[in-house]
């Protein structure tokens, strides 16, 4: 099995839909002359041309807008939003118009296109620049949110994104980009809305998605050095979620830890949580403690960003106050 | 659908099916005003009465597989795009068998088999939604164009510029329509917009006429030419229709805010009367006028029946169907 | 004491800010000569005049753009967008720049602007112009979130937002701008992020905000009958929102429904319940169940939009649920 | 700050003081980008190399209550309004003392006391804000105007054509300054926007100029006049300053994408050698050139010692102030 980084994992996916489907197309800023500003859109348009891969201006509001009519009018865009905070200009046009067209026409059309972008912090680049607004869209009926952890998954979801006739915020973490991680050639099932188990555990489930997986299985080997046993699930989409996995992990370790990047505050983690605090209320052994960003704006500052993300101690934390 | 070389003078059929066009619309909006006092059609509706020679003299010079983006004031545009006539009451009196399964109503009629991509709630949006249809053309190699309506309160949305940018960029095979009639709610135009925008799409090399749009015939003329062009691929058109809102901005509201004088003026422009005039001095008598109006009036009263047969839409079909998989997913 | 309407309530509270500060200007689409789409700002113009009362254009993510230069330039700008779903277009204006400012200039400055907007349904009017939201907001550090119930505390919060240094968005409900309610002439505090108790009881604490207030009321109402003693909790704010306030409820009735018309999944209500499965959750003695929309656009018809928003036998279903 | 009539020569202090204020900006910059290779500034900087006349023509041009907003590229315009220059360099080196406590760093240099409110991570998100900020001048009536400094990328942006609909309407004391380096991040200017922004603030009735960027004379004369306009009253006005961007977007950047010939070209252009060989026929003389060369080193390297002698910001300190009343809220 090869290993690939994370970006080119996604490239490969682009590639081949491109390839498989004369449907597809791709535009955002930078993404075909200059292969994107993290280089995961390199070398399309040499192979694909400038009919299906273009650059457009600085007008995230057209280009999300131009994909959702496009995507009604028989074309499979992806688009790409450099950062996933200037998605904040294109809210229009994914919630008004991508999230609603099929269910208030009457299920006349389908809007089958992928807007990706990176979220996350740990590049210093500041407030504007490193948000996680995915709870935005996981709130919003119409949308799917899909959050790879993996190159693996990356590839592997991005491409059924692209084959799913509803709207998907495929999230990438910029932080990743460069991550190596095997391509799975097995033919385990990946689709959007199903979890995996990413280590199996016990005595406490961590329920994550994206970067932050990662961090929950680091802080699990630690703590199995100290005998603690965790799973780690690793929710892969967040809309839909799988609640099922959750439940059946819960209902075998009676103790719930939420981790993500993004703010706690009114986060994808307290979706988790209160759903688990009502279907999953016989099985909770202790409260349910979320671990995730404080409420504040990144910070620039180095020190200050490295004390802002989630890490393997919070999470070890979390675990033992869940424990104790 | 498209009826005349850009150019030539409407042959007799045309100008009755402009009529028959018109009065479609007129009639439609004139029992929608009704049904909706009567408390028969909920939430918000905006008529377009008086503006209809706009839809009508665009929309004929478009062919089916073209695609329209509409507004909130797109009864005109669904209809004479070519919505049929008893799902479109439906929709707008919120029944099942509603062209949207009633789910959306007035401001969302959509229709994708006639290239009806909805109106909209969201002033501008559908501009870059129309940038977009146009892209898919141009990829497809289908040979046809997006049009959008959008009025001139529409113009002072960032979203315009943006696309007018893009479109001529890509060279995207879309007219823009402006249905500039004045008003955008309670303000006039002036006190919103201060550039005209034939010359902002100028400056963004894109070419536009400027018409009567009370003038069917000036109106279809001109978007014959621009969808001529936009359609053999010199790129983006504009054409602004200079028309007026007859009634209020919704139903409901009494328009305290227009003088007097403004409002007795109305009747000179109506695009329907003019039309009549015009055409009697042609070879159209008036019993043909009259048959007509007799056709539209009976398939607007079977329409109402149509919408007061239909049945309240199913709650369970509807809630699962907010993802193409349903709610299973 | 006098009875006024909602809309009358807030207008008062605009009036009042206007005459006693010179730095209050108001504007967006139709508050002027219009007096509002729906009236809320009748009169103000002719009283305060066009230099600080102005009518804009459509120009949504400019006048909350505005509204924050302004902002940071000496005036407290109280801005109307018409429908929360418009709100959409501003959100960079709000996040990346209202939400941001202050955090990010180390303190040099605030944001003292009131974004006043109605969210809800009940009007038939769609899945364009029915939105709830309130959840992406109180999800942003930098921001305030306040949800009037009634007319009287419509009044005194619209005047504590645009007292405030900080940027809040002021959320009216367009169903409740001619409800009639008292104006309370206690000296009662009424601020930010401190909830009410709006009916003391003893069974189950129903925690709710804005107009679905009202609705846990009249359910309290109803479950009396059978001997139920709900309290109800009316947050008045959910960012900040008073966690001690509900933590001492729960900590006398041991049970807990949570009440709004937004939709449910990763809607504000998941916060107040993955807190209190957390801080809570000892004194806990059921599943904590929510009452919101169902996971689907705000439909238009009127049979449909009946049985989608939230009502009283909903939330006594919910509350028979958690006494079970 | 105001130093020349609009129209009269510069005299030898002001030119003097021109060439200090480019040399601070450009020996700032320089000295970043060394800190930046060394690990010393973390996250992204784009530098503005190449274009310090447009900063100092324009700001030369203001007083100290007017108010500016920035983009990304802001190192120059934050020094040129008056930023203090050991609270700039500890800010972008992430330190406490910084005057942003080190939280915002090279894209959020913003000062209020000098009326900078901000460099801005979000293309175009800083002209809304000056429309707000001329508002604000006009409400209090403090004489005072705003400007915005913007990319030829930023056109693209629809906030661009909303915020000169508004200025317009509005008749706002604003200056709108289009720096047009011909690239936006990776792409050239003409595949970007298809139109002319003075032709764009024309269809607003917003009076605009067009100079060499390079020449900080032009820049400085276009900028009085215009400034001036703006202050007494007629509007919003626009000047355009054609220049180049002579590093990479950000630091780091190879710029593969820019020809030989291009990057070789551009020491032809820079603003500051234009300006040694301008005044060297003047009255200045070598001596009097290479003391303001010596003033600036020794000031930067003075900055860079306190930037380095700052602390590492209190994490705690952060997270209660996001809003005024801190944590207890
Ligand atoms: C983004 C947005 N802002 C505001 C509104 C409220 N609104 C609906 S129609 C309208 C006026 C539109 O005027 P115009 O575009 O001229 O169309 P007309 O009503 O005259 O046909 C406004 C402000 C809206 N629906 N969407
Ligand atoms: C809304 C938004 N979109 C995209 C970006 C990424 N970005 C940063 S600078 C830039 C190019 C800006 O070009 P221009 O305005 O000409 O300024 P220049 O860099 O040339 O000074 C882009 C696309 C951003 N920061 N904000
Ligand atoms: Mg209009
Ligand atoms: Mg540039």
């Amino acid at each position: 099995m090869a290993e690939v980084r994370y970006a080119k994992a996604i490239n490969m996916a682009l590639d081949e839909a491109l390839s498989e489907d004369p449907s597809v197309v791709l535009f955002g800023e930078d993404v075909a002359q200059a292969g994107g500003p993290f280089g995961v859109t390199r070398g399309l348009l040499d192979k694909h041309g400038e009919l299906r891969v273009r650059d457009t201006p600085i007008s995230e509001a057209t280009i999300v807008g131009a994909a959702v009519g496009a995507a009604m009018s028989g074309l499979k865009p992806v688009v790409e939003i450099m950062f996933m905070d200037f998605v904040a200009i294109s809210m229009d046009a994914l919630v008004n118009q991508a999230a609603k067209a099929r269910f208030m026409f009457g299920g006349q059309c389908t809007v089958p296109m992928v807007l990706r972008t990176p979220h996350g912090g740990g590049v210093n680049a500041g407030p504007q620049h490193s948000q996680c607004l995915e709870a935005w869209f996981a709130h919003i009926p119409g949308l799917k949110v899909v959050v790879p952890s993996n190159p693996s998954d990356a590839n592997k979801l991005l491409k059924a994104a692209i084959a799913d006739p509803d709207p998907v915020i495929f999230i990438e973490n910029k932080a990743m980009y460069s991550l190596k991680g095997e391509m799975s050639e097995t033919e385990e099932d990946v689709a959007i809305g199903k979890a995996r188990i990413a280590r199996s555990g016990t005595d406490v489930t961590i329920v994550s998605y994206g970067a932050a997986v990662n961090t929950a299985l680091a802080a699990a080997k630690t703590l199995a050095q100290s005998n603690i046993e965790a799973e780690v699930i690793d929710l892969r989409s967040i809309q839909p979620w799988d609640e099922a996995a959750v439940l059946e992990s819960l209902s075998r370790t009676h103790r719930l830890v939420i981790l993500h990047e993004a703010v706690t505050s009114f986060g994808v983690g307290a979706e988790i949580a209160a759903r688990m605090a009502d279907i999953g209320f016989d099985e909770l052994d202790a409260p349910i403690v979320r671990v995730g960003a404080p409420f504040m704006p990144v910070p620039f500052a180095k020190s200050l960003e490295s004390q802002y993300l989630p890490n393997t101690d919070k999470v070890i934390a979390a675990v033992e106050q869940v424990l104790a | 659908m498209k009826s005349t070389k850009a150019g030539k003078p409407a042959s007799k059929s045309q100008l009755l099916d402009f009529y028959e066009r018109m009065l479609l619309v007129r009639e439609a909006e004139n029992k929608l005003s009704s049904l909706f006092a009567d408390g028969e059609v909920p939430g918000f509706i905006h008529l377009s009465i008086g503006q209809e020679a706009v839809c009508v003299g665009v929309t004929a010079a478009l062919e089916k597989q073209d695609t329209l983006a509409s507004n909130h004031r797109g009864h005109g545009h669904a209809l004479s795009k070519g919505v049929e006539l008893e799902s479109f009451f439906l929709e707008i009196m919120g029944k099942e068998e509603g062209i949207c399964g009633g789910r959306g109503g007035s401001m969302h009629v959509a229709d994708m088999s006639v290239g009806m991509l909805g109106a909209n709630g969201i002033v501008g949006a559908g501009i870059p939604l129309a940038i977009g249809s146009a892209l898919a053309h141009q990829v497809r190699k289908n040979d046809a164009i997006a049009v959008v309506f959008f009025g001139d309160g529409a113009l002072a949305e960032g979203v315009l510029h943006e696309s007018f940018n893009l479109a001529a960029l890509w060279k995207l095979p879309v007219l823009f329509v402006c249905e500039n009639n004045g008003w955008s709610e309670f303000s006039p135009a002036n006190l919103q917009f201060v550039a005209n925008v034939r010359d902002l799409a100028k400056a963004f090399d894109i070419p536009s006429q400027c018409v009567d749009g009370n003038e069917i015939l000036d109106v279809h003329k001109a978007a014959e030419e621009l969808t001529a062009a936009a359609r053999r691929g010199d790129g983006p058109q504009l054409l602004e229709c200079i028309t007026h809102r007859v009634r209020g901005h919704f139903e409901g509201d009494p328009q305290k805010y227009r003088t007097e004088e403004e409002m007795t003026s109305l009747s000179e422009h109506d695009p329907i009367t003019k039309f009549e005039k015009l055409v009697a001095t042609k070879r159209i008598t008036k019993k043909e006028m009259q048959s007509v109006r007799d056709k539209i009036n009976q398939k607007i009263s079977n329409a109402v029946d149509a919408g007061r047969g239909g049945s309240d839409p199913d709650f369970e079909r509807a809630r699962t169907d907010v993802y193409t998989a349903g709610e299973g997913l």
